[in-house]
C-alpha cells in the first residue's frame, strides 16, 4: 500500500462504524473487538504510509491525490488528500492514542448500556480525525471538522440519562460550533480571494501576497477563532472541563489526545498564511499565554481529577499555541505529540481509578491508591512527571523546545510568563498526584474495595507510559537516525519550510526548565506531602476571595451562563414576543380583522329601508354627474 | 305672447302641484295634487302641440292611473281619509340636499347645453296623429310587440299577486 | 433519435398520475380504507419512481429544457395568438431537482399517512391533488399553466389542515391559505401585467423570458413587478415579515401535510422567484436583488433567533424553515453561481430534512397526543430509532457536514461572501444559532431521565421507517456526493440571465 | 325590413310560456313538478332553434333588433339559465305555492327579455325589454306571496327598480336631445359628429344612463336592492336573479356602451372604473359578515359585478381590437360565473329541500349527511374564488387578462385583491361542512335524482371549462365581434 | 315663443321633486307616486326634444308613448305588491317593511 491511499486510514474506521452501529448490538461483546481490529488496521496501515513517505526516492515530498468533487461553472471542487510530514505525526499520534483507549475501553467499559455504540461512535471519531488530518483543502477539513465535533457531542453525551452530561455535551456542541462561524467565515473569505479551498494554493497565494493585508487578517484570524474553539482556548475553554462528564476514555482519547489538539493542527497547517499576516502570530502567542496562564490558576484549586487534568489539557494547549506563535510549527508538533501519550495516560489513569473505586473521581476521598494498584500508580507517576516536565521525560524536551523557540520569536517577558504557566504545571501536577496516589487514604470505605485493574486495561497504561517516558527523545538527532528517518526526525518534520535543522541542547533553558518544575513540585510536596492539612488549606485562608475564584474558574462559567440567558436567550424572546404580537397578531391577523371591521361596519350602510337606498342611488347620480361635470367639463 | 302667459301660468302650477303631492301631510291630498300636476302635463303637451299625446296623459294618467292609485290608498290605509304621514325623519334634510343638488345640476345641463350646434328652432314644430301612428307602428313595431308582452306579464303579475288565496 | 422524444409523456405521467390517482379514490368507497391506502402506496412509489427517473435521465450536457411536451391548449383567440396558451411541460436542471425532491417526499408523506382512519379517502384525494400542482408548477413552461398548478397546489391545503389537523387548526388552516393566496394574487396581478406589457398574445415561458431579456418589458415595468413577483412568490417561501403562516400552519398541519408544505411547497416559492422574477425580469432583478438579500438575511437570522425560545417542537421546525428558506432567498439574491445553485441545494435539502423532522414529530405526537417539549425527556429510552432519525434530520438542520444541510448552505455562503460578505458572516452566525435550537431539543427532548408516562412509547413502525429512511438517503446522498446535484442544477443556472459566474 | 323569422326562438319560449299556463288553467290538477320539466323542455327547443342561428349573417329587424352572434350567444344563456333553474324549482316551487305555471311561464318570458335587450340595438326597445324582464323579477321575486319576506323584497325591488329606471330615462333623454336619435347606430354618429362631448348634457346623461344599467347588474352604490331581494325571493328566483338578471344587464350594457356611447368614452371610462372598484370592494367587504348564503351570494355577486364593469372601462380605454379582447373576457366568465352560481343553487336548493335553513349555519356538517352536495358546493366556492381545475379560475383569468390595459391596471390589480378577499368567505362556508359535526340528525340522506342528475352535469360544466376554456373563449370571442364591426359602431373611442 | 330650455328646466324642476318624494316619504304608494312625476318629467323632455329638435322622425314622442305605457303597467304591478305587503304586514310604510337588512 503506498501513501495515495492513505485514505484507507480513515475509511476503513468509518466502515466499522456503520457496521458497528447498524448491525452491533446483537453481536456478542457488542462488536468490541472489531474497533480493536479497526483502529489496530489503521495504526499498522500509518506504518506503511510511513514507510511509503520515508521510501519516496529522491527529496522527500507531500504526497497529494485528489479527485473532482463538483463542478459550478467555472468553480471546480476537488476533494484529496494531502501527507506531509505534520500529517504523518498526526498519524501516528491518532492512530497510537486511539488503540490503546480502545483496547483500555474493553475493560473500562464493561457492563455498560450502549456498549456497541461507544465503541461504534469511536471508530467515527477515529475516521473523522483521520480525514482530518489528511485533507487537501478547507473544505474537507472543515467536514471532518464538524464530524469530529459531532462524535464528541455524542461521546460526551454518552450518558444521556444524566442531565449534567446532556448539558456538557451541549455546551461543548455550541461552544466549538460558535468557533465554527468564525472557521467557515475564514475559509470562505480565503476562497473568495484565492478561487480555491486548497490549502497549498492558498499558502502559496498568501506567500505571493496575493491577498491584502488587512482583509488575510481578518481572514486567519477568523479561522483561528475555530481553532480556538476547538482547541478550548481562553475564552472558549468553559467547554472542555464539564466534557469530562463522558467516559473516561472518551476524554483520554478526544479531550486530550486527538480532538482538542485539530485547532493546534489547524493553526500548524496555515501558519504560512498566518505568518504572512502582520500580528497574527502575536494573537496566537498571546492567546496561547493567556490560557496556559488562566488554567493553570484554575486547575490549582480544583479536587476532581478529571477537572484537574481538563484544565491542565488547555494548559497544555496553550503551550502549543505558544510555540505556534512564536512561528514555530515543528515544535508545536513536537509538544502535541508528546502530550498526546503523556496526557493519555494519565487519564487513562484517572479512568482505572475511577473504575477501581466505583465512580470516584474527587480527590478528596481518595489517597493512597499505589499500594493497592502498582500498575497504575506507577504509570500515573511516570505521566505526571512529564507533564510537570521533569528531565527526562517527553514533557520536558517538547516545553523545553517551546520556551527556546519563544525566547527567539517573542523574548524574555514571553518566556516568563510560560514559565509561571509551567511551574503552576508542576505543582497541580504533583498535587494530584500525591492526593490520590499517596498518603493515607482519605475514606476508608472507598479505599477497601479499590482493587487494581485488568491487563486490558493497564497494557495500555503500560505501553503509554514507555512512551510518555521516552517519546522526547526522538528529538536527538541520533536517536530519529536510529529509528530509521534518514537526516534525523527533525529533516523529517522540519521539511521544506525551514530548512533542515538539528536540535541542540539549550543548557541555560534546560536549567531554567528543570529549575521550574522543581519549584511547582516543591510548593506541591510542601503543601500536601503528609496528612496535614494544615498547609494545604494555606492559600484559602490567606484569601479566602481568591481562593474562591479560582475554584469558580475566574467566573467565566457564571459570566457565560448570564450572557446567554441575558443576551441571546433574552433577545430570542424579544424576537418570539415581536413575531407573535406585531408581526403575526398585529400585522397579518390585524390586516383580516380590519378587513372584517371594515365589512361589519359597511354593512350596515344596508338599513333594510328603501328610502335610505333611494338615497344612495340619488346620491350616486348625483356624485357621478357632479364628478363628471368637474373631471371632463 | 297670450301662450307664454298661459305657459308660464301652467308651468307654475305644475311645480306647485308636484310640490304639493311630494310635501303635503295627507296622501289623499298628495293624490289629488298629483292628478293636477299630471293635468297639467298633458297641457304642456298642448302647447308642444302633441295633441294625441296629451289626450293619452288625461286618459291614462288623469284617468286610469289616478284611480288605481286612489284605490290603492283605500286598500292599505284603515281609515280612507288620509291621516298625515310622516315623512322620512332623519333622511329628509339630505333628501332635500341631494334632490335640490340634482336640481341644479339638471338645470345647468338644461341650460348649459347646446342642444343643436346650428340653433334650436324658436317654437315647436308640429306633430299631427299620423306621424306618431305611423312610426308607432310601421317603424317601432318590435318594442310594440314587446310591450304587449310587458303588459300581459303586468296582468298577470298583478293577477296572481293581488287574487285572494283561500286561508287569508 | 434524441434524447427528447417520448420523453415528454414521463413528465406529463408524473403529474397526471397524482390525479389520476385522485380521481379513482374518488370512485372508491370511503369504508375501503385500506383499498385507499394501497392505491396511494402505489401512485406514491409510482410517482417517486417516475421522478428519480427524471432526475436520472436529465442529461447534463444536453440541452438546456429536455422532455418538452406541448399540447396546444387556446390559441388565436381574442388576445391570444399563437401559443397563447399551451400545456407545455419540460424541465431543466432546476426542475429535475425539484422534481425528484418532490417525488421522495410525496411518497414517504403517503407511507406517512398510513395511520390517518377519519376518511382517509378524502385526504388522500386532496393530497394527490395538491401534489399534482407540485409537479405541474415544476414542470410548467407556460405562464398560464404555471399559475394554474400553482394555485392547484395552495387549494387543497385549508382542508387538509383544517379538517385533519390539531392546536388551532382552523386559525392555522385559515391564516395559511389566506396568505398563501394572497401572495398568489400578488403573482396573478404581475401576470397580467406581463401579459399586457409583452403584448406577445401567449402565456409561453420561454417567449416572455426572450422578452425580458431583450428589453420588451421595459426596465421600468420590470422594477415596477419585480417587487410584486418575488413578494408574492415569497410568501410561500416564507419570506420575511410575511412568513408568519409557517410556524402556525406547520403547528396546525397533520404529519403528512407538514411535510409536503415544508418539504415542497415551500419551494415552489422559491422556484417562482426564479422562473418569474430573476428569468422573467432580469433587469428587475439586478435593481432589487440588494433587497431581496437583506430580507432573506432577516429570515435568517430572526427565524433561528425566535425559535432558540419555542417550546412546541413543530414551532420550533416552523422558525427554522422561514430561517433555512431565508437561506433561499439569500442565494438567489446572491445572483452568482455559487449562490443561485446553493439555493436550489437549499431548497432540496430543506425540502427532505424538514420533510423528515415533521414525519418524526407526527410519529411521536400521534402517540404522545403533545409536543411540548417540556413534557418529555428521555425519550431515547423508549424510540431510539426515532431518536436516531430525528438526530439525523436535526443535524442536517443544523448544516453539519455530510449531510444536505451543509452541502446547500455552504454554496450559499460562498456566494453571499462573493457579494456581501457581511450578510454571509450574519448567516453563519445563524447557523451557529441552529445548533442552539436543535441541541436544546435533542437535550430536552431525547435526554435526561425519563418520565414514566412515556414508558408505553412505540418506537417507529416498519413505515416510518421507509418513509424516514428514503429520506435520510436524499439527505446523506446530497451531503456526501453531490455532484449529481451541482452538476444539473448548474447547467441551468449557468443560462440564468444576469447570474455571473 | 321586417324579418319575423328572427324571433322563432322567442315565439317557442313565448308561447311555451302562454301554453304553460293555459295548462294549468284548463288543468288544475297537472303536477307541478311536471309543469316544471315542461318548461325545460320549452327550453330545450329553445336552445336547439337558437343553434341555428350561430354564425348566420346578422338580419335586423327595422333597426331594431339586431340578430348576430352576440345575440345569438345570449339567447342560448337564457334558454340555458331558463332549463337550469325550471328544473332546480320542481320541488320547491311544488311544496311551497298553490299555482305555479305563471312562475315557469313567467320565467321563460323573462329570458326573453334577456334576449331583446341584447339584441337591442335602439333605446326604446332596449328600454321595453328592460322592463319585460324586471316586471317578471319582480313578480317572481314576490311569488311566495304569502311570505313576508318575500314580498317585501319584490316590494323594495320594483319601488327601487322603478326609481333608477326613470333616472335612466332621464338619462336616455338627454342623449336623445343632443344626437336626435335613440338608435344606438345614429347616436354614435351624432356623438361623432360633435366636435366635443364635453357637453354638460353628454356627460350627465351618461351618468344617468350609467346609473340606470348599474342598478340592472347591482353596482354600487346602485346595488342596494340586491341582498334583499336576493335573501327574500325563493331560492331557484334567486339563482335566476343571479345569474340571469346579471348577464341580461350586461349584455345591454356592452350593446349600448360599445355600439353607442363609446365614442365618448373618455366621458364614463372613468366613472365604470370608480364603481367596479367600489362595486367590488364593497361587495366583498360586506359579505365576509353574512350569515345567510342567499345573501351573501348576494354580495360575492355583486364582488363579480365589479370584476365584470373593469371590462367595460377597458372598452373604453382599448381600440376595436381591444373592446374585442375585453367583451370576450367579460362574455366567457359570465358562463363561468353563470355555470358557479347555477351549480351552487343547484346544490343549496337539494339541502334547502332537506333542511329548510339557508344560513351558513345550517350547512353545519353537510359533509358528513351529504358528501355529494358538499363536494358539488365546495367546487362552485372554489370557482367563484377563482382556483384552477374550476370554470373560476380560467374565466376570471381570461376576463382580468382582456381587461387590462395600462389604464385599468390599477383596478384589475384591487380586483384580483378582492378575489383574495372573497376567499375568506367561501372558505367560511367549506369551513362549516367540512370542519364540523353535523347538528341533530347524522345519518345520510339522499338527494333528488333531478337535482342530482343537474348538480353532476353542472360540475362537469364547471370542470370543462376551467379545464379546457378553449371552445368556451372561441364561442365568447365570436359573440364579441359583431359588436365591433365597422358598421355597427361608426368608430371608437376618440383619444382624449 | 316658449323656448326649449324652459320645457328642460320645468322638467328638471318636476324630475328633482320627484326624487325628493321617493327619498322622503314612507308610503309605498306616495313613493310610487312620486315615481310618477319623475316618469312625466322625463316624457316631458322627451317630447320637448321631439318637437323642437326633431319634428322629423318624433322618435322622443314615440318614447313617451312607451313611457306612458310602461308607466301605467308598473303603477298596476306595483300596487298589486304593495297590497300583497299590506296583507301580510299591514303596513304600506317602506320604512317599516325592513326586515331584511345587513
Amino acid at each position: 500500500m503506498g501513501a495515495e491511499q492513505a485514505w484507507l486510514l480513515a475509511a476503513i474506521p468509518a466502515g466499522f462504524f456503520l457496521l458497528l452501529s447498524f448491525f452491533g448490538r446483537p453481536m456478542p461483546r457488542g462488536g468490541d473487538y472489531f474497533g480493536v481490529i479497526s483502529i489496530g488496521t489503521s495504526f499498522v496501515l500509518f506504518f506503511f504510509v510511513l514507510a511509503d513517505f520515508l521510501d519516496t526516492p529522491g527529496k522527500v515530498g507531500p504526497i497529494v491525490n485528489s479527485i473532482e468533487w463538483s463542478n459550478i461553472g467555472d468553480f471546480h471542487l476537488r476533494m484529496g488528500i494531502y501527507i506531509d510530514p505534520i500529517t504523518i505525526t498526526m498519524f501516528g499520534v491518532v492512530t497510537t492514542v486511539a488503540l490503546m483507549v480502545n483496547i483500555f475501553s474493553i475493560g473500562y467499559m464493561k457492563g455498560e448500556p450502549r456498549y456497541y455504540w461507544f465503541f461504534a461512535v469511536l471508530q467515527m471519531f477515529a475516521a473523522s480525525m483521520l480525514m482530518l488530518v489528511m485533507a487537501d483543502n478547507l473544505l474537507l477539513v472543515y467536514i471532518s471538522w464538524e464530524l469530529v465535533g459531532v462524535c464528541s457531542f455524542l461521546l460526551i453525551g454518552f450518558y444521556w440519562e444524566k442531565r449534567s452530561a446532556t448539558e456538557a455535551a451541549k455546551k461543548a456542541f455550541i461552544t466549538t460550533r460558535v468557533g465554527d462561524v468564525g472557521l467557515l467565515i475564514g475559509i470562505i473569505l480565503l476562497f473568495k480571494a484565492t478561487g480555491t479551498f486548497n490549502i497549498q494554493e492558498i499558502i502559496h497565494a498568501a506567500e505571493a501576497g496575493e491577498i491584502g493585508q488587512a482583509y488575510l487578517f481578518i481572514a486567519v484570524m477568523a479561522i483561528f477563532l475555530g481553532c480556538m474553539g476547538k482547541s478550548a482556548q481562553v475564552p472558549f475553554h468553559v467547554w472542555l472541563p464539564d466534557a469530562m462528564e463522558g467516559p473516561t476514555p472518551v476524554s483520554a482519547l478526544i479531550h486530550a489526545a486527538t480532538m482538542v489538539v485539530a485547532g493546534v493542527y489547524l493553526t500548524a497547517r496555515l501558519l504560512p498564511v498566518f505568518a504572512v499576516a502582520d500580528g497574527a502570530l502575536l494573537v496566537v502567542t498571546i492567546v496561547g499565554l493567556t490560557t496556559a496562564l488562566l488554567t493553570g490558576f484554575m486547575a490549582l484549586a480544583q479536587t476532581d481529577i478529571k477537572k484537574v487534568l481538563a484544565y491542565s489539557t488547555v494548559g497544555q494547549l496553550g503551550f502549543m499555541f505558544v510555540a505556534l506563535g512564536a512561528g514555530n510549527p515543528s515544535v508545536a508538533m513536537f509538544h502535541l505529540a508528546t502530550h498526546a501519550f503523556f496526557k493519555a495516560l494519565l487519564f487513562l489513569g484517572s479512568g482505572s481509578v475511577i473504575h477501581a473505586t466505583h465512580h470516584n473521581q474527587e480527590m478528596d476521598k481518595l489517597g493512597g491508591l499505589w499500594k493497592k494498584m502498582p500498575i497504575t500508580g506507577t504509570t500515573f507517576f511516570v505521566g505526571s512527571l512529564a507533564l510537570a516536565g521533569v528531565i527526562p521525560f517527553a514533557g520536558f524536551w517538547s516545553k523545553d523546545e517551546i520556551f527556546v523557540a519563544l525566547n527567539e520569536a517573542w523574548g524574555g517577558w514571553a518566556v516568563l510568563l510560560l514559565g509561571l504557566a509551567a511551574v503552576m504545571t508542576a505543582f497541580y501536577t504533583t498535587r494530584l498526584f500525591i492526593r490520590t496516589f499517596m498518603g493515607k487514604p482519605k475514606d476508608e470505605h472507598v479505599y477497601e474495595h479499590t482493587h487494581e485493574s485488568g491487563f486490558v486495561m493497564t497494557g495500555p497504561l503500560i505501553f503509554l507510559g514507555i512512551l510518555a517516558a521516552v517519546s522526547g527523545f526522538v528529538v536527538f538527532h541520533g536517536v530519529g537516525k536510529a529509528i530509521g528517518f534518514p537526516g534525523g526526525i527533525t529533516e523529517f518534520i522540519f521539511l521544506e519550510h525551514h530548512g533542515p535543522h538539528r536540535y541542540e541542547m539549550d543548557w541555560g533553558f534546560a536549567a531554567g526548565s528543570i529549575g521550574m518544575a522543581t519549584v511547582g513540585i516543591w510548593a506541591a510536596a510542601w503543601m500536601y506531602w503528609g496528612n496535614s492539612t494544615r498547609r494545604s488549606t494555606v492559600l484559602a485562608e490567606w484569601s479566602p476571595g481568591l481562593y474562591d475564584m479560582l475554584q469558580k474558574k475566574f467566573y467565566f462559567d457564571e459570566l457565560y451562563q448570564a450572557a446567554i440567558d441575558r443576551g441571546v436567550l433574552g433577545f430570542s424572546y424579544v424576537v418570539a414576543w415581536f413575531d407573535r404580537y406585531v408581526v403575526n397578531d398585529t400585522g397579518v391577523d390585524g390586516s383580516a380583522q380590519a378587513t372584517g371591521f371594515a365589512g361589519g361596519v359597511l354593512k350596515y350602510l344596508q338599513t333594510g329601508r328603501v328610502p335610505n337606498y333611494a338615497m344612495a342611488i340619488a346620491l350616486g347620480v348625483a356624485g357621478l354627474a357632479v364628478a363628471g361635470l368637474v373631471v371632463r367639463g | 305672447m297670450a301662450t307664454e302667459v298661459l305657459w308660464w301660468i301652467f308651468a307654475a302650477a305644475i311645480v306647485a302641484f308636484s310640490a304639493g303631492t311630494v310635501f303635503s301631510r295627507s296622501v289623499l291630498h298628495s293624490a289629488i295634487f298629483l292628478i293636477g300636476s299630471l293635468a297639467g302635463v298633458g297641457a304642456m303637451y298642448l302647447f308642444l302641440t302633441v295633441e294625441f299625446l296629451a289626450l293619452v296623459q288625461f286618459l291614462i294618467y288623469g284617468g286610469a292611473v289616478t284611480v288605481l292609485i286612489l284605490l290603492a290608498l283605500m286598500l292599505t290605509r284603515s281609515d280612507a281619509r288620509g291621516t298625515p304621514d310622516a315623512v322620512n325623519g332623519p333622511q329628509l334634510p339630505f333628501a332635500l340636499l341631494v334632490s335640490g343638488g340634482l336640481m341644479a345640476v339638471l338645470i345647468g345641463v338644461a341650460a348649459g347645453t347646446d342642444w343643436r350646434p346650428g340653433g334650436v328652432p324658436d317654437s315647436p314644430t308640429n306633430i299631427g296623429i299620423e306621424t306618431i301612428s305611423e312610426r308607432l307602428f310601421a317603424d317601432f313595431g318590435a318594442p310594440f310587440v314587446i310591450a304587449s308582452a310587458l303588459l300581459l306579464v303586468a296582468l298577470v303579475g298583478a293577477i296572481i299577486l293581488a287574487r285572494q288565496e283561500e286561508g287569508e | 433519435m434524441t434524447f427528447d422524444e417520448g420523453q415528454g409523456y414521463v413528465v406529463l405521467a408524473t403529474m397526471a398520475v397524482p390525479l389520476v390517482a385522485a380521481f379513482l379514490l374518488v370512485l372508491v368507497p370511503g369504508t375501503q380504507k385500506m383499498w385507499v391506502r394501497y392505491i396511494s402506496a402505489v401512485t406514491g412509489a409510482i410517482v417517486c419512481g417516475l421522478s428519480i427517473y427524471i432526475f436520472a435521465a436529465y442529461q447534463v450536457d444536453g440541452s438546456h429544457t429536455q422532455m418538452t411536451l406541448r399540447w396546444v391548449w387556446v390559441e388565436n383567440t381574442a388576445f391570444l395568438g399563437k401559443d397563447g396558451v399551451t400545456l407545455y411541460l419540460a424541465v431543466d436542471g432546476i426542475s429535475s431537482t425539484m422534481a425528484l425532491l418532490t417525488g421522495v417526499v410525496a411518497f414517504a408523506g403517503a407511507i406517512a399517512s398510513w395511520k390517518i382512519e377519519y376518511r382517509n379517502k378524502d385526504f388522500y384525494i386532496l393530497y394527490w391533488t395538491l401534489l399534482a400542482g407540485v409537479f405541474g408548477t415544476f414542470f410548467s413552461y407556460d405562464l398560464f399553466f404555471f399559475f394554474f398548478f400553482y394555485e392547484l397546489a395552495v387549494m387543497p391545503l385549508y382542508l387538509l389542515i383544517g379538517v385533519w389537523g390539531s392546536t388551532r387548526k382552523e386559525y392555522g388552516a385559515a391564516k395559511l391559505t389566506l396568505m398563501l393566496v394572497g401572495g398568489s394574487v400578488l403573482i396573478w396581478i404581475g401576470v397580467f401585467a406581463t401579459f399586457h406589457e409583452a403584448n406577445l398574445g401567449t402565456f409561453d415561458l420561454p417567449k416572455l423570458w426572450a422578452a425580458g431579456q431583450d428589453g420588451t418589458l421595459s426596465p421600468t415595468f420590470q422594477k415596477t413587478f419585480f417587487p410584486m413577483m418575488v413578494i408574492g412568490c415569497g410568501v410561500l417561501a416564507a419570506l420575511w415579515p410575511f412568513h408568519t403562516w409557517s410556524p402556525d400552519g406547520h403547528m396546525s398541519a397533520p404529519t403528512a401535510v407538514s411535510m409536503v408544505h415544508a418539504g415542497v411547497l415551500m419551494k415552489l416559492g422559491a422556484f417562482g422567484i426564479i422562473r418569474l422574477g430573476i428569468q422573467l425580469m432580469p433587469e428587475g432583478a439586478a435593481f432589487w436583488m440588494p433587497g431581496l438579500m437583506v430580507l432573506g438575511v432577516i429570515g435568517a437570522v430572526y427565524g433561528a433567533t425566535a425559535a432558540l425560545t419555542q417550546r412546541d417542537m413543530k414551532l420550533i421546525s416552523g422558525y427554522s424553515s422561514v430561517s433555512h428558506m431565508g437561506y433561499v432567498l439569500m442565494g438567489l439574491a446572491t445572483m452568482n453561481q455559487i449562490g443561485v445553485t446553493g439555493a436550489v441545494l437549499q431548497m432540496f435539502s430543506h425540502g427532505v430534512m424538514t420533510a423528515l423532522v415533521f414525519l418524526m414529530i407526527g410519529a411521536i405526537y400521534d402517540q404522545a397526543h403533545t409536543r411540548d417539549m417540556k413534557d418529555f425527556g428521555g425519550v431515547t429510552r423508549v424510540m431510539p430509532l426515532w431518536v436516531i432519525f430525528y438526530t439525523i434530520a436535526g443535524l442536517a438542520n443544523v448544516g453539519l457536514p455530510g449531510f444536505s444541510g451543509f452541502t446547500a448552505e455552504f454554496h450559499i455562503f460562498v456566494g453571499t461572501f462573493k457579494t456581501y460578505p457581511v450578510f454571509g458572516g450574519m448567516a453563519i452566525f445563524a447557523a451557529a444559532l441552529a445548533a442552539g435550537y436543535m441541541l436544546r431539543l435533542f437535550a430536552i427532548v431525547f435526554f435526561g431521565p425519563m418520565s414514566p408516562r412515556w414508558s408505553d412509547l412505540k418506537d417507529l413502525t416498519a413505515l416510518e421507517r421507509l418513509s424516514g429512511g428514503m429520506l435520510i438517503a436524499s439527505i446523506v446522498m446530497m451531503g456526501v456526493w453531490w455532484a449529481p446535484f451541482t452538476d444539473r442544477i448548474s447547467s441551468a443556472v449557468t443560462l440564468l440571465p444576469g447570474v455571473t459566474s | 325590413m321586417r324579418d319575423y323569422t328572427i324571433f322563432i326562438p322567442e315565439y317557442i319560449a313565448a308561447g311555451s310560456a302562454v301554453a304553460i299556463i293555459g295548462l294549468e288553467l284548463f288543468m288544475p290538477k297537472f303536477r307541478k313538478d311536471g309543469l316544471a320539466y315542461l318548461t325545460a323542455l320549452a327550453a330545450v327547443a329553445w336552445f336547439v332553434a337558437g343553434l341555428f342561428f350561430i354564425g348566420k349573417d346578422p338580419k335586423s329587424f327595422q333597426g331594431l333588433i339586431a340578430s348576430d352572434d352576440f345575440t345569438t350567444y345570449f339567447r342560448l344563456l337564457a334558454a340555458g339559465i331558463v332549463f337550469v333553474v325550471a328544473l332546480m324549482s320542481a320541488h320547491y316551487m311544488r311544496d311551497r305555492t298553490k299555482t305555479a305555471s305563471e312562475y315557469y311561464g313567467l320565467m321563460l318570458v323573462g329570458g326573453c327579455g334577456m334576449v331583446y335587450m341584447a339584441a337591442a340595438t335602439e333605446l326604446i326597445t332596449a328600454y321595453i325589454s328592460l322592463e319585460l324582464l324586471s316586471f317578471t323579477l319582480y313578480i317572481l321575486v314576490g311569488y311566495l306571496k304569502r311570505d313576508n319576506l318575500s314580498s317585501e323584497a319584490s316590494l323594495k325591488y320594483i319601488l327601487l327598480g322603478a326609481f333608477s329606471s326613470a333616472m335612466f330615462l332621464y338619462g336616455m333623454s338627454l342623449i336623445y336631445g343632443v344626437t336626435g336619435s335613440t338608435t344606438y347606430a345614429g347616436i354614435a354618429e351624432a356623438l361623432s359628429g360633435r366636435e366635443s362631448g364635453t357637453d354638460p348634457a353628454v356627460i350627465v346623461g351618461f351618468m344617468l344612463i350609467l346609473a340606470g344599467v348599474g342598478f340592472k347588474v347591482s353596482a354600487a352604490p346602485f346595488h342596494m336592492w340586491a341582498p334583499d331581494a336576493y335573501e327574500g325571493a325563493p331560492m331557484p328566483v334567486t339563482a335566476f336573479l343571479s345569474t340571469l338578471s346579471k348577464a341580461a344587464g350586461f349584455a345591454l350594457i356592452l350593446r349600448l356602451f360599445s355600439a353607442a356611447i363609446v365614442v365618448d368614452a373618455a366621458e364614463w371610462r372613468w366613472a365604470v372604473m370608480v364603481l367596479a372598484a367600489l362595486t367590488m370592494t364593497m361587495g366583498n367587504l360586506i359579505a365576509i359578515q353574512q350569515k345567510n348564503l342567499k345573501r351573501l351570494i348576494a354580495y360575492s355577486s355583486i364582488g363579480q359585478v365589479g370584476y365584470m364593469l373593469i371590462t367595460i372601462a377597458a372598452i373604453g380605454y382599448g381600440d376595436p381590437q381591444g373592446g374585442i379582447n375585453a367583451t370576450s373576457g367579460l362574455l366567457i366568465h359570465i358562463i363561468g360565473y353563470v355555470a358557479s352560481t347555477l351549480l351552487f343553487f343547484t346544490a343549496l336548493t337539494a339541502a334547502y329541500n332537506k333542511t329548510g335553513r339557508d344560513d351558513i349555519d345550517g350547512l353545519k356538517g353537510l359533509a358528513e349527511t351529504q358528501p355529494f352536495l358538499a363536494l358539488v358546493i365546495t367546487c362552485s366556492l372554489f370557482s367563484f374564488a377563482g382556483l384552477p381545475f374550476f370554470a373560476g379560475f380560467a374565466t376570471k383569468l381570461f376576463m382580468f387578462q382582456g381587461a387590462t390595459t395600462s389604464e385599468t391596471m390599477w383596478v384589475v390589480g384591487l380586483a384580483v385583491l378582492n378575489s383574495f378577499i372573497s376567499l375568506y368567505y367561501y372558505l367560511m362556508i367549506i369551513r362549516q361542512m367540512y370542519l364540523y359535526e353535523p347538528v341533530g340528525e347524522t345519518a345520510r340522506w339522499k338527494v333528488n335524482p333531478v337535482l342530482g342528475g343537474l348538480a353532476v352535469a353542472l360540475v362537469l360544466a364547471v370542470l370543462f371549462i376551467g379545464m379546457y376554456p378553449g371552445p368556451a373563449f372561441t364561442v365568447s370571442e365570436e359573440a364579441a365581434k359583431p359588436l365591433f364591426e365597422p358598421g355597427v359602431a361608426t368608430g371608437m373611442a376618440r383619444v382624449p | 315663443m316658449v323656448p326649449l330650455e324652459n320645457y328642460l328646466v320645468l322638467s328638471a324642476i318636476v324630475f328633482a321633486l320627484g326624487v325628493y318624494g321617493v327619498l322622503a316619504r314612507r308610503n309605498a304608494v306616495l313613493v310610487l307616486m312620486a315615481i310618477e312625476l319623475m316618469l312625466n318629467a322625463v316624457s316631458l323632455n322627451f317630447i320637448a326634444f321631439a318637437a323642437y329638435l326633431d319634428p322629423g322622425k318624433i322618435t322622443g314622442a314615440i318614447f313617451a308613448v312607451f313611457i306612458i305605457t310602461v308607466a301605467a303597467a308598473e303603477v298596476g304591478l306595483a300596487l298589486a305588491i304593495v297590497i300583497r305587503l299590506f296583507r301580510n304586514r299591514a303596513t304600506s310604510n317602506v320604512d317599516e317593511a325592513a326586515i331584511l337588512k345587513w
